[in-house]
């Protein structure tokens, strides 16, 4: 059905050449058991990625240049072919695919870059260095397919691809246990996400096969989406409580089925545990998978399906609160973290809730919007963490460092610049931009129950925010030292391989917020340029306010943000001993606040181990040790040699004509059965 | 005429494949016996327009593969069967049951089960077309046996020779 | 029809057994002696007269008639009897698909001179060969006597052996001729081809001078097959159980084999199915390779085109055929003669020896002509 | 015109005397001939039908078994000298040893 659109053989050469990348390093070392010497790993990982970077910025301007409908298709061979089911393996680049195409290889080209210094020290000996790329450019393959995907099916295969990558690259270095432990725990928790995406992607495909139009590619299903608006399915009993109950649309069904997958990749309460646990994994993969692409596969896989969701205002409304919540929720516990990389963690978290926001609230656009600045301004804030913990040789508590601006001047200012970024000071911090839109966005939905909170919580995060981003920056760069002598003496800034991504970084920090503001800020025609290129590819109303109306939220949220810098700055420049009086007197909330509400004690209690307990006894004791084992396969095995070692060894008598007999009268008598 | 010689051989058939069942005492006469049964299944195939077959019947069943078990029967120079005359009676009236039975069965499957034979075309079982047939169509299975004969080459060389070295 | 099969018959009966039996054996000694620089027997004589010892072979029947024919005390008697007629059988039978003359035509009366035209006349004659070694066999195993035994099982294993072999170094002419059918293959030698005609399939030149095309040879098989020809002639020689191929009967070794309990005319029946064979074995030999009853260099359409406006088509033909058969008996004779020769020529070879020139050499030999011989077909696309 | 149903009765009554042999007589090498004799019955059965339909399938087949027939009756004899020369003895009864 997508046949007439207009085809790119350019497409598939995207994802598919980070994959030869990562098969040549994979056949290297898993079966020649050779690894290759430095330069050819670097050239050819980060070879793959720049080409595949240039190709989407070709295909990028080939769409654009398109009159009429902008979309590109790739179909490559048919994947899955059961009768009307048909599941192509094709690629499908439209505005949202190609901004996140775009922006993924961008920033990943650049986190390689950075790789390639930040993985220099360790472990060349065990072909570490290779396995890092090889990995690497797996993601990279399987981000791409997600973005790129032209159906849902194919969407997944990516979607548990990059599962799979982040796994690995979490406990890359597996010598330590712990790292694997995380590794672990952030493919489990992601599993249960899958879960509930799997079932939505079966719920739609059913029901569409059953209104009578099996439709897999996202258009061919957003065509046919309207066989199956008015269908209703009824809450079991257990659920009357949930409003709208007894009758909920199935869209509605769905879209909460999608978005249970949503949360688990992009860290949303109650899922986000794994994403701080995640900060195990070299600083490059944070930066590149736990705070610029996979984790915003979540909000991409949304916007995606926004045709869905203008149909389900319930899965919506879910969404948006799930969103704001996060948003705070996470802020709240980033107070208080010490570890560098944790705050880093639980901000991400937290702006991914102000992406669902947006999303929740029907403003893809500003959601896509404010992953894009997001990616930059976090994966800037990463790597520059990354380059102090080199600089402190591995240290990562906060405690441990401040008054490095003497030390480490060039990463000191790009990091203040990703600070500033991310906290949204007006003009120059693409923060500023995609959040207000956010905020607006929000402030402006009244089909959404209670939007005012929503606004509210939003604008509160948003000073949140910028206080514990300063505390951290005031708290690592300003004060006096508090780092040993002997590690103090070597403290000095990283080589430029590692700097110059930084310096992009900053730069599309400052800038990328240029892409898509408001007129009411940058009052040129079409200024939000970005946004309405996404349009077509969205389904939202396009909201018209008076300028008034956003300078003056735009003003409110700056103050709060201003406040919330201006307190941090008291708190951690001023007066360093504050802090620790105000913890204690308010005691028991800083103490859990510290302790992220004790939540993954909360989950290791209410979940873990009955889990564990139940699959140990009833599982494995009760079910597989006793009844497949030892009835079902020793048991079989038993019997059937009783049997032969008693009654059927008399038949070998060792007489040739004795079987020869036997054979003749069994063919006499199947024959006569047959026959007679 | 040709149906007269059709009975000729099949009873030349049987009669040798009795005198080969029933020949207790001289291996050498039961083979002979046999012979005469592979010559006159011969005929009987060159009736039924196979000639290829017929003739390849009497040059590698009669002039090879019998000539091979005289051979054998000769190299071990067998002349009496030594038999001990104990469970001798049971298996001959077992035997003769069963073939009664088989025979019996076998008739009454194919009685009045085959119209009149097809037409055929000249040259019918010829060595051209069996041989066109053969290298078109069954080529692989032509292949398998050849690849059959090598193995059985091997096998009788290492089974029948003396010490392996 | 029947009258001409009969015809045909008596021919082969009164030329081939009753003229030619008597005189090989006469020619034998004879060739013998020449060749041991010996006179050779010829004191048989009728009132005096003694042409050349012409009459030893008649001296040799009476005798073999009137001596005494026992059975040897243990052995089969029924086989014993039999194994003579046995071995006599598949030598004659061998000549029923014989060509010895082409087909002719007077006026509506067409004339085909072999007496059984059958389409597959190679595999009859393989498949009656392959019977011959049942004689021997029994009545080595039949007379219950070790030396004949070991005759016997000799035999066997040496003819198994060399009908593979046989087979297999014909292959080649069948690719060659294409049929296995042998008045075809007479036919089909009854041409000529122009010794350099490969320079031009090897695409050297275009064509050939008018003046190389004079340059020819009978397309026999044996110009078309010389390897094969050799190769063939080695394994039927050697099936036919005759010095130097007579470990079988090896007189030194194993008391003269498995006829050794043999006498009086049930000998000779043996012995005669040898001789027998000569002639069959020249007959086969020279339709498969010396071009049967062909002329070189005259075909028959041209000597029937030759002699017919001087005597007329009837004449001619008769005549033609006449010659024909005279060619055919000649090449015979020519065959009877280098077989004699070589006979008489070659001492014994051991059993081993024997074996071993089958398997380690005819053997691989004639399967690479097998191979060249496909190949250079395949390349010209079959002969002209 | 040779009648098929004969030709079929013909090898039905040389596979049933096969079978009697080969399961009656106990000297090996009569066992492996009455198991050529059976094979030969297939084989009479399988022209029969060529020719009844017309179709040379059949013949191939035959051909087929000749060439399984010629294998197995080397590796058989093979088996019997092998056997003769350990044991003095081609009783199909003295090679009862592969047993319970």
């Amino acid at each position: 059905m997508v046949g007439e659109l207009t085809e790119s053989q350019l497409l598939r050469w995207i994802p598919l050449l980070p994959l030869m990348a990562a098969a040549v390093h994979g056949v290297l070392l898993g079966v020649v058991r050779r690894s290759l010497p430095r330069g050819l790993v670097i050239v050819l990982s980060c070879g793959a990625v720049l080409v595949s970077f240039l190709i989407s910025f070709v295909v990028l301007i080939e769409l654009t240049a398109m009159e009429g409908e902008r979309v590109l298709i790739d179909n490559v061979y048919t994947w899955i072919g059961a009768g009307r089911f048909s599941a192509e393996v094709a690629f499908l680049l439209d505005p949202l695919s190609a901004a996140m195409s775009l922006m993924v290889t961008g920033v990943g080209l650049l986190i390689h870059i950075y790789s390639i210094g930040y993985m220099d020290e360790d472990h060349r000996e065990d072909k570490g260095f290779q396995r890092f790329f090889c990995f690497m450019n797996l993601f990279m393959f399987a981000m791409l397919t997600l973005v790129l995907a032209d159906n849902l099916l194919l969407m997944f295969l990516g979607w548990e691809g990059v599962g799979l990558c982040s796994y690995l690259l979490i406990g890359f270095w597996y010598a330590d246990r712990f790292n694997a432990y995380c590794g672990s725990k952030a493919f489990i928790v992601n599993r249960i996400g899958d879960f509930g995406f799997l079932v939505g992607i079966f719920l739609l495909f059913w029901a569409l096969a059953d209104a009578g139009q099996a439709a897999i590619a996202f258009r061919d299903v957003e065509a046919s989406l309207g066989a199956i608006v008015e269908r209703t399915v009824t809450l079991p009993a257990w659920l009357q409580f949930l409003p709208g109950a007894p009758e909920w649309r199935l869209t509605t069904v769905i879209g909460i089925c999608l978005f249970v997958g949503a949360v688990g990749k992009s860290a949303q309460i109650p899922l986000y545990v794994w994403l701080p646990d995640a900060m195990a994994g070299p600083t490059p993969v944070s930066a590149l998978i736990h705070a610029a692409t996979m984790v915003t596969a979540g909000v991409y896989m949304v916007c995606r399906m926004s045709f869905l969701y203008a149909e389900a205002p319930g899965a919506s409304a879910l969404i948006a609160w799930t969103g704001a919540i996060t948003a705070i929720f996470a802020a709240t516990i980033a107070i208080a973290q010490t570890d560098i990389k944790k705050v880093l963690a639980y901000s991400t978290v937290s702006q991914l809730g102000y992406m669902f926001l947006a999303a929740g609230v029907g403003a893809y656009s500003a959601a896509i919007f404010h992953l894009v600045t997001h990616a930059f301004f976090k994966a800037l804030l990463f790597l520059g963490s990354g380059a102090v913990i080199l600089a402190m040789h591995h240290e990562q508590n906060t405690d441990k460092m401040g008054g490095l601006r003497k030390y480490i001047p060039r990463t000191h200012l790009v990091f203040g610049i990703g600070v500033v970024a991310i906290a949204g000071l007006p003009y120059i911090a693409s923060g500023f931009f995609s959040k207000d839109e956010i905020l607006l966005s929000a402030y402006l939905a009244h089909h959404v129950p209670g939007y005012m909170a929503l606004y509210a919580i939003g604008v509160l995060t948003a000073g949140i925010t910028a206080f514990y981003m300063f505390r951290v920056h005031f708290r690592t760069f300003f004060g006096e030292c508090r780092a040993p002598d002997e590690v103090r003496a070597h403290i000095h800034d990283p080589k430029n391989v590692v700097l110059v991504p930084l310096y992009v970084l900053a730069f599309l920090a400052i800038f990328g917020g240029y892409l898509g503001p408001s007129e009411a800020f940058v009052p040129i025609p079409d200024a939000n340029s970005l946004g309405n290129f996404l349009l077509p590819a969205l389904t939202q109303e396009a909201h018209h306010v008076a300028h008034s109306t956003e300078y003056a939220l735009a003003g409110l949220a700056t103050g709060i943000i201003l406040v919330g810098i201006l307190l941090a700055y008291l708190l951690y420049v001023r007066k360093p001993e504050l802090p620790g009086r105000i913890a204690s007197s308010l005691g028991g909330f800083s103490r859990a606040v510290a302790n992220k509400y004790y939540v993954d004690e909360i989950y290791d209690a209410v979940i873990v181990r009955p889990l564990v307990a139940i699959s140990d006894v009833v599982l494995y004791r009760g079910i597989d040790a006793t009844v497949i084992d030892d009835i079902g396969a020793n048991g079989s095995a038993k019997a059937v040699r009783s049997l032969a070692s008693n009654v059927f060894k008399y038949l070998q008598s060792g007489l040739a004509q004795g079987y020869l007999f036997l054979m003749v009268v069994g063919t006499l008598a199947i024959i006569g059965y047959l026959t007679w | 005429m040709s149906l007269l010689f059709f009975y000729l051989f099949a009873a030349i058939a049987i009669a040798g494949a009795l005198g080969m069942v029933l020949n207790t005492r001289n291996t050498v006469a039961a083979a002979l016996s046999l012979v005469l049964t592979m010559v006159s299944l011969g005929g009987v195939y060159v009736l039924l327009e196979a000639y290829l077959i017929g003739a390849l019947q009497i040059l590698i069943y009669a002039g090879a593969i019998v000539v091979l078990f005289l051979f054998v029967v000769m190299l071990m120079n067998l002349r009496q069967e030594e038999f001990s005359p104990q469970r001798q009676r049971v298996t001959k009236i077992a035997g003769a049951v069963i073939g009664f039975l088989v025979l019996l069965q076998f008739l009454q499957l194919i009685h009045g089960a085959f119209g009149e034979p097809a037409a055929i075309i000249e040259g019918f079982g010829g060595y051209r077309q069996v041989g066109a047939v053969l290298f078109t169509d069954y080529v692989l299975a032509f292949e398998a046996t050849s690849l059959l004969l090598l193995a059985a080459m091997v096998g009788a060389v290492i089974l029948a020779k003396r010490k392996i070295d | 029809m029947l009258v001409v099969v009969i015809i045909k018959l008596l021919f082969i009966f009164l030329v081939i057994v009753a003229a030619f039996l008597p005189i090989l054996t006469w020619v034998e000694r004879k060739q013998s002696a020449v060749m041991q620089d010996r006179i050779g027997a010829n004191r048989a004589d009728i009132f005096g007269i003694r042409i050349l010892g012409l009459f030893h072979p008649i001296a040799d029947v009476l005798k073999l008639f009137t001596k005494e024919d026992f059975v040897p005390q243990g052995a089969n008697r029924v086989l014993h009897l039999l194994a003579p007629v046995i071995a006599m059988v598949p030598a004659i039978m061998g000549m029923a698909v014989i060509p010895y003359g082409g087909v002719y035509r007077f006026g509506d009366l067409e004339l085909n001179l072999v007496v059984a035209d059958v389409d597959w006349g190679m595999l009859y004659i393989f498949a009656v060969g392959s019977l011959a070694t049942y004689g021997a066999v029994i009545a080595g195993w039949a007379s219950n006597n070790n030396w004949s035994l070991l005759g016997a099982m000799r035999v066997s294993a040496q003819m198994i052996s060399y009908e593979v072999t046989m087979g297999l170094a014909v292959v080649g002419i069948f690719v060659v001729y294409g049929t296995l059918r042998l008045p075809e293959m007479a036919a089909f030698q009854d041409q000529t081809f122009r010794l350099l005609g490969f320079v031009e399939v090897l695409g050297l030149v275009q064509t050939l001078p008018v003046w190389l095309d004079w340059i020819r040879l009978p397309m026999w098989g044996i110009f078309l097959q010389p390897l094969g020809f050799i190769l063939f002639l080695t394994c039927i020689m050697a099936e036919n159980k005759r010095p130097p191929f007579d470990a079988p009967e090896g007189e030194s070794e194993i008391v003269s084999g498995y006829h050794l309990e043999y006498s009086g005319m049930r000998f000779g029946l043996f012995f005669t199915s040898e001789l027998l064979e000569i002639p069959v074995i020249g007959m086969i030999v020279a339709t498969l390779f010396l071009g049967g009853w062909a002329i070189p260099f005259l075909s028959q359409e041209t000597i029937i085109g030759v002699v017919t406006p001087i005597f007329g088509e009837g004449f001619a033909t008769g005549f033609c055929m006449i010659l024909h058969v005279a060619t055919f008996l000649l090449k015979v004779i020519f065959l009877i003669w280098l077989q004699v020769a070589i006979r008489w020529t070659l001492p014994r070879f051991r059993y081993d020896q024997i074996m071993d020139l089958c398997w380690k050499m005819i053997l691989p030999l004639s399967i690479v002509n097998v191979l060249v011989t496909g190949a250079v077909v395949l390349f010209i696309g079959g002969l002209q | 015109m040779v009648p098929i149903e004969h030709a079929i009765a013909l090898s039905g009554i040389l596979f049933a005397i096969g079978t009697v042999g080969a399961i009656t007589r106990r000297n090996l090498i009569v066992v492996l001939m009455s198991i050529e004799l059976m094979l030969n019955a297939v084989n009479v059965a399988l022209v029969a039908f060529s020719r009844l339909w017309g179709n040379l399938d059949g013949q191939i087949f035959v051909l087929m078994v000749i060439v399984v027939a010629a294998a197995e009756v080397t590796v058989g004899l093979g088996i019997v000298i092998s056997l003769f020369r350990n044991r003095e003895s081609v009783n199909i009864e003295d090679v009862s040893l592969l047993k319970w």
